[in-house]
């Protein structure tokens, strides 16, 4: 299954013991995450599955550094995250980077597309404006896209292309691991398919780790080496995608999968119909995408 | 019954005209569930809302064709007319029932408004005997409850019982679970399906996933840019496509046979309403295209398997 | 295309405003574009001193109607004053009043927005309690209070303005902050490691300036017509320095017999505050996100 | 609900306290109003006298909880150009400038809600052309200006209305049209725009095709409507509350503005505090009375959903949509 060696220490990205607790004012404070712990290994591809509110979106937001847990830490190369200093956290900010589900409000409208791929550089002031434009020429080349596109403006592209330049712009510094959060679902069937190849592309290229989150079982099936099943703020189920979707331990693994099989409708073992609802458990009072 | 013959319809936009539907003809019989699938952009939300005559001057309009349900053209309806359609014959369930539903009026209100003369005398009892089929616990207790204090599939159930308290004979579900999580995506396709059958229903599910559709619908029709680029029933369709776009919608939707193996993807993105391509609309991304395609359009083609199609250059299989 | 906008895929549902787009609004303009030349020069091109009686020639109608002479182009008023100087005068204090008071309030306005929408909690919720009972406070009321404590002057004006503007700046901007905070560039600019001062300069500034942009044209009619109030009620500019607010006092009783006095200024007023509103709908409609290309 | 109206309630008592104690201090920091009130030629002596007789010369603290404690059973304390207690003034001048911004605000309401929607059901017809070139004109127009045009044309050349006081019936006329052109320009715009985006929205589409009758989708896009619309409406009424100063002084109409202009002119500091302390009053009133109603017509303000713990209460009444429109 991991070919690149991937043994449970070498995770490149990895989140342990992570709890995150919003504390509301005036009312019951929220268990998002309530110890969860995930890695993602070189050249592997991780899916995160899960339905809204499960917390898939907190545990991004974790990892990604945007908010930081309650308890727990996240490891980069096996250094957590709040002990690092200042270059450790340049390289974490290379190395780590992400794809997020909207193309339409994940790309600043008022800049260009060469400013946008190469937001990481300017961040840093170490790059001149021809170097980043060239870099970014390179990353649409990269991403299936004519190079010329990098004077345009991200309204001039459609959704697919859009999707593209924020894959570019994740592996603009050469990233070992990539967050995609949904990075489908707001596309056509058809265009979809077209990103589904490219991260495959990418990965055999580059050997770059993906976390995928979604809620597409065919998707995470088709694309990820091994899966974690997130259900209200905890793991409940995690191992290679083949034994997990042959044989589902836990019941909302099974209750997933009976879900997207779509096989048929005659599924009796699903719940009721009455609670078909997944009940609204776990909310986070950050706004989700 | 619900009988599209040869639609055309237009939306205008700043002098610009876009043909959203053209020449699009669909039959659902009654009890029958006729898939409407295609990509953003294809038509299908167009013909859901032609049939129920939403679009009109200035935003729009059914240029031409015959819109039959169960008998009377709506496009000869007058407003008044058409609201006794809407009211008696046609059941609407909208894509997210989270925007659908007005979120200051309860669910007693929101059904009532829509209840038959006979209905309304016993209005609590009818809608909660409604509810309850539709599997929404204790119902009677939550009639008086708002939108906002529902969940996500259970905001749909109400909408669908919306759609079924007019004792609907044509049901229009327009993406009905995208907006849902999938393990309650199952529950309203479960039900709907079962709707279908006890209560005799024409259904119009409009899909982009021909999968789902596969579940509960006997027929497709599946659109492009505007026109039906195939039909027929769907698990003839499936097994044997005849159109390159049928064909490639296919391969790239049907995922999980070969992991991590390159998907076949249809190159380009689908084309604007107000850019339409000369000729066959699926021509530039197409494989198959030839110089024919890219100038006009063939007249449809029937196959033994009971099929139909639009292409010059269809795929052998 | 789907009308029911679809919750997971592209926000659509665009498309229609645009057909609406207004032809360029070159009245407003041209009328803008004289009212900040006679703002700035007006003093430079009158032809009489505006405060210099002249009770010899006082109310002489405009030199078109019976009686008029182009020595005084518009007229004169009760105290032979020259109103086509008092005109330009009274525009120099319109313009700076309105300026000012825009561009100060602007600023408070933008960086409590900044400061509430970026920082969110307990301080947004306490900025925006301010910002609201602060709005809720009428102009007018508040003038009496300061003029009361302070006296008359443009200053003070212009204070007033400021302290009854910025709010309207604060919640507007504010909304729109959050707005774009909230955008998956700007959390994306998080995960590049960008801080929030990187966001805010180079996200969220740039994309809430048209908004400001427009809001401030459309403040500016309502300076204007706050310095005219406030002038016309003999709390504003002190006599015998001219606004168009103070002249239509003076000239309240002359409406039957010498219209010039009070017509003039108000068509001044009306057609300048029309203007501006003109050209902040125009710029609403083109700057608007939903509705630029 | 309770809790909802409960610390509203709390909010505009804390605000009105604010403002008592900023004017108080103000006003007090501003100089010694003995100095106004004796003669020009006075000695220190009389100066003193007086200063006692007003209370001045008590610290300022024990001065400010005997304005609270006044304030608290009605007294205003006394007016220095008048010579009496201001609460004597402030309540029937009070009582003129509700009246007349009442009726501007019904007439403004009415009005701008009808034309507003009229011209959003009827986009981009002759209708709606006229409804936004009225609204623009509206919104330009300074009140004192109208007011001069309405009494040229209306009162001295036709005589239909007076042009000046409270005499008559018909005297409300045209200073509640002039007081009122503003806010129903606004109200009328922000109906407009409401009505307009409602219009568009799945939940109108969702209602059509239920194919029921005009009027009731007609009440469904009101209602909904009709949330941004009560926002402005206090907003509006509040600036109406205000905007009665220059009105009345151009019309001659016996209010708390006229009032006002008076003891600027006479620097009458305790008559300004009286009227600026019961005009706040009316407007933390009016502020209060929008919440509520705000409450009353949003079920999802009145009972947040109690499953979810994430719906925060807003903490502001305004409305994210189209505040530009309320500028």
């Amino acid at each position: 299954m991991l070919e690149s060696g991937g043994v449970m220490t070498d995770y490149i990205l990895e989140a342990c013991n992570v709890v995150k607790t919003y504390e509301a004012r005036g009312a019951a404070a929220v268990h998002a995450l309530k110890d969860v712990s995930l890695g993602v290994a070189q050249g592997e591809t991780v899916g995160l599955v899960g339905e809204s509110g499960s917390g898939k979106t907190t545990l991004m937001r974790m990892l990604l550094a945007i908010e930081e847990p309650t308890t727990g830490v996240v490891r980069f190369r096996g250094t957590p995250r709040n002990e690092m200093g200042k270059a450790e956290m340049k390289e974490y900010f290379n190395n780590v980077s992400a794809v997020f589900q909207n193309p339409f409000s994940s790309l600043n409208p008022r800049r260009r597309l060469w400013d946008v791929m190469t937001e990481r550089r300017a961040i840093e002031r170490r790059a001149k404006k021809s170097e980043r434009r060239e870099r970014a020429a390179e990353l649409t080349a990269m991403v299936g896209l004519p190079e010329d596109y990098i004077d345009r403006y991200p309204h001039q592209l459609s959704g697919g292309q859009r999707q593209r330049i924020a894959i570019a712009r994740a592996l603009a510094e050469d990233p070992s691991v990539i967050v995609l959060d949904e990075p489908m679902s707001a596309l056509d069937v058809s265009v979809s398919a077209q990103i589904a190849n490219l991260l495959l592309e990418l990965q055999e290229n580059f050997g770059v780790g993906f976390l995928l989150i979604g809620h597409d079982m065919d998707m995470i099936r088709h694309l990820c080496h091994r899966v974690a099943v997130l259900y209200k703020g905890d793991i409940v189920e995690q191992g290679p995608v083949d034994a997990v979707m042959r044989a589902p331990e836990h019941d909302y693994t099974k209750r997933l999968l009976a879900a997207s099989e779509l096989t048929s409708l005659e599924i009796d073992d699903l719940e009721p119909v009455e609670s078909a609802d997944a009940p609204f458990l776990i909310s986070q009072p950050v706004p989700t995408h | 019954m619900l009988d599209v013959k040869n639609l055309h319809t237009e939306y205008y936009q700043g002098g610009r005209v876009a043909h959203a539907a053209r020449g699009v003809s669909i039959h659902v019989p009654q009890g029958q569930a006729v898939a409407l699938v295609g990509e953003s952009g294809s038509g299908k939300s167009t013909v859901a809302q032609s049939v129920m005559r939403m679009i009109r001057p200035p935003v729009g309009n059914l240029r031409e064709g015959i819109v039959s349900v169960n008998g009377i053209d709506v496009r000869l309806c007058t407003d008044r007319q058409m609201r006794q359609v809407l009211r008696n014959e046609i059941g609407f369930i909208p894509q997210d029932p989270t925007t659908a539903l007005d979120p200051l009026y309860t669910i007693r209100s929101q059904i009532k408004e829509v209840l038959p003369e006979e209905d309304k005398r016993n209005a609590d009892q009818v809608i909660t005997e409604l509810l309850e089929s539709l599997g929404i616990v204790n119902a009677a207790d939550r009639l008086g409850d708002y939108p906002h204090e529902f969940s996500g599939g259970m905001k749909q159930r109400v909408a669908i019982a919306i759609a079924l308290a007019k004792r609907p004979s044509v049901l229009i579900a327009d993406e009905p679970t995208t907006a849902l999580d999938v393990t309650t995506q199952v529950g309203i396709l479960r039900l709907l399906d079962r709707l279908r059958r006890e209560r005799n229903l024409a259904t119009l599910f409009i899909t982009h996933n021909i999968r789902v559709a596969r579940l509960l619908c006997q027929h497709v029709v599946v659109m492009y840019g505007g026109i039906v680029v195939e039909s027929g029933p769907i698990e003839q369709v499936m097994a044997a496509p005849s159109h390159p776009y049928t064909r490639a919608l296919l391969d790239a939707s049907v995922l999980g046979d070969r992991p991590r193996q390159k998907l076949r993807a249809i190159p380009g993105n689908p084309p604007s309403l107000f850019a339409m391509p000369q000729g066959c609309p699926f021509s530039p991304r197409c494989a198959n295209a030839t110089d024919q395609c890219h100038e006009g359009l063939p007249s449809e083609v029937a196959t033994e398997q009971g099929t139909r199609y639009t292409c010059w250059n269809p795929v052998a299989s | 295309m789907s009308t029911m906008t679809p919750t997971r895929r592209a926000p659509r549902r665009r498309g229609l405003k645009r057909s609406r787009h207004s032809r360029k609004p070159w009245f407003s303009m041209a009328a803008m574009g004289l009212f900040a030349f006679c703002g700035i020069f007006g003093a430079l091109i009158a032809p009489h001193d505006p405060t210099q009686n002249d009770l010899a020639h006082s109310l002489a109608p405009p030199f078109w109607a019976e009686g008029g002479s182009t020595t005084y182009l518009l007229g004169t008023d009760q105290l032979g004053r020259d109103i086509l100087s008092r005109l330009l005068s009274g525009a120099q204090v319109s313009f700076l009043v309105a300026v000012g008071a825009v561009l100060i309030a602007g600023a408070i306005g933008l960086g409590v927005a900044l400061l509430a929408g970026y920082t969110g909690g307990r301080l947004d919720a306490f900025l925006t309690r301010v910002a609201d009972s602060a709005m809720a406070f009428p102009v007018l009321l508040l003038a009496v209070i300061v003029v009361a404590l302070y006296g008359k002057s443009i200053t003070i004006v212009i204070v007033v303005l400021v302290l009854a503007v910025w709010p309207q700046y604060a919640r507007v901007l504010r909304s729109e902050v959050i707005r774009i905070r909230n955008e998956d560039y700007v959390v994306m600019s998080k995960v590049m490691g960008g801080n929030a001062r990187w966001a805010i300069v180079r996200h969220i500034v740039p994309n809430v300036v048209p908004t400001l942009l427009v809001l401030a044209t459309l403040q500016i009619g309502f300076a204007i017509i706050a310095e005219g109030s406030l002038s016309f009620l003999g709390i504003g500019v002190p006599a015998p320095a001219a606004s168009w607010g103070n002249m239509l006092a003076d000239g309240r009783n002359f409406m039957q017999t010498a219209w010039w006095v009070p017509v003039f200024p108000g068509i001044a007023l009306s057609i300048t505050v029309l203007s501006a509103n003109l050209l902040g709908d125009w710029l609403r409609q083109t700057l608007d996100p939903a509705t630029r290309r | 609900m309770l809790r909802y109206t409960g610390t509203r309630f709390l909010q505009g008592l804390i605000a009105l306290f604010f403002i008592v104690t900023v004017v108080f201090f103000l006003a007090r920091m501003s100089g010694d109003a003995t100095a106004l009130l004796a003669p020009p030629d006075a000695t220190p002596e009389q100066l003193d006298a007086v200063r006692v007789e007003l209370g001045l010369d008590r610290p300022i603290l024990v001065q400010y909880w005997d304005y609270l404690q006044g304030l608290v059973t009605g007294d205003l304390g006394r007016s220095t150009s008048y010579r009496v207690p201001v609460s004597d003034l402030v309540v029937p001048g009070m009582q003129a400038t509700a009246k007349l911004a009442l009726v501007a605000f019904l007439f403004a309401l009415v009005l701008g809600v009808a034309a507003g929607a009229l011209a959003a059901f009827r986009s981009n017809t002759p209708t709606d052309y006229g409804v936004r070139l009225m609204a623009v004109l509206g919104q330009s127009i300074p009140s004192f200006w109208l007011g001069m045009i309405l009494v040229a044309v209306f009162s001295v050349s036709l005589g239909w209305f007076p042009a000046f006081g409270d005499a008559t019936a018909t005297s409300i006329v045209l200073p509640a049209i002039s007081l009122a052109a503003f806010a129903l320009a606004s109200i009328a715009r922000l109906t407009r725009s409401t009505v307009l985006e409602m219009l568009s929205k799945d939940q109108t589409l969702f209602e059509r095709s239920k194919g029921v009758a005009p009027a009731t989708l007609v009440v469904h896009v009101l209602r909904n409507s009709s949330l941004p619309v009560v926002t402005l409406a206090g907003i509006q009424l509040g600036a109406l509350f205000s905007g009665t100063i220059v009105i009345e002084n151009l019309f001659a109409w016996p209010g708390v503005g006229q009032l006002a202009i008076q003891a600027i002119n006479a620097k009458d500091f305790a008559l300004i505090q009286g009227i600026v302390i019961v005009n706040t009053l009316v407007f933390i009133a009016l502020l209060f009375i929008v919440d509520v109603l705000y409450g009353l017509l949003d079920p999802r303000v009145r009972r947040p959903a109690a499953s979810r713990g994430k719906k925060k209460r807003p903490t502001t009444t305004v409305q994210p949509i189209d505040v530009m429109e309320t500028v």
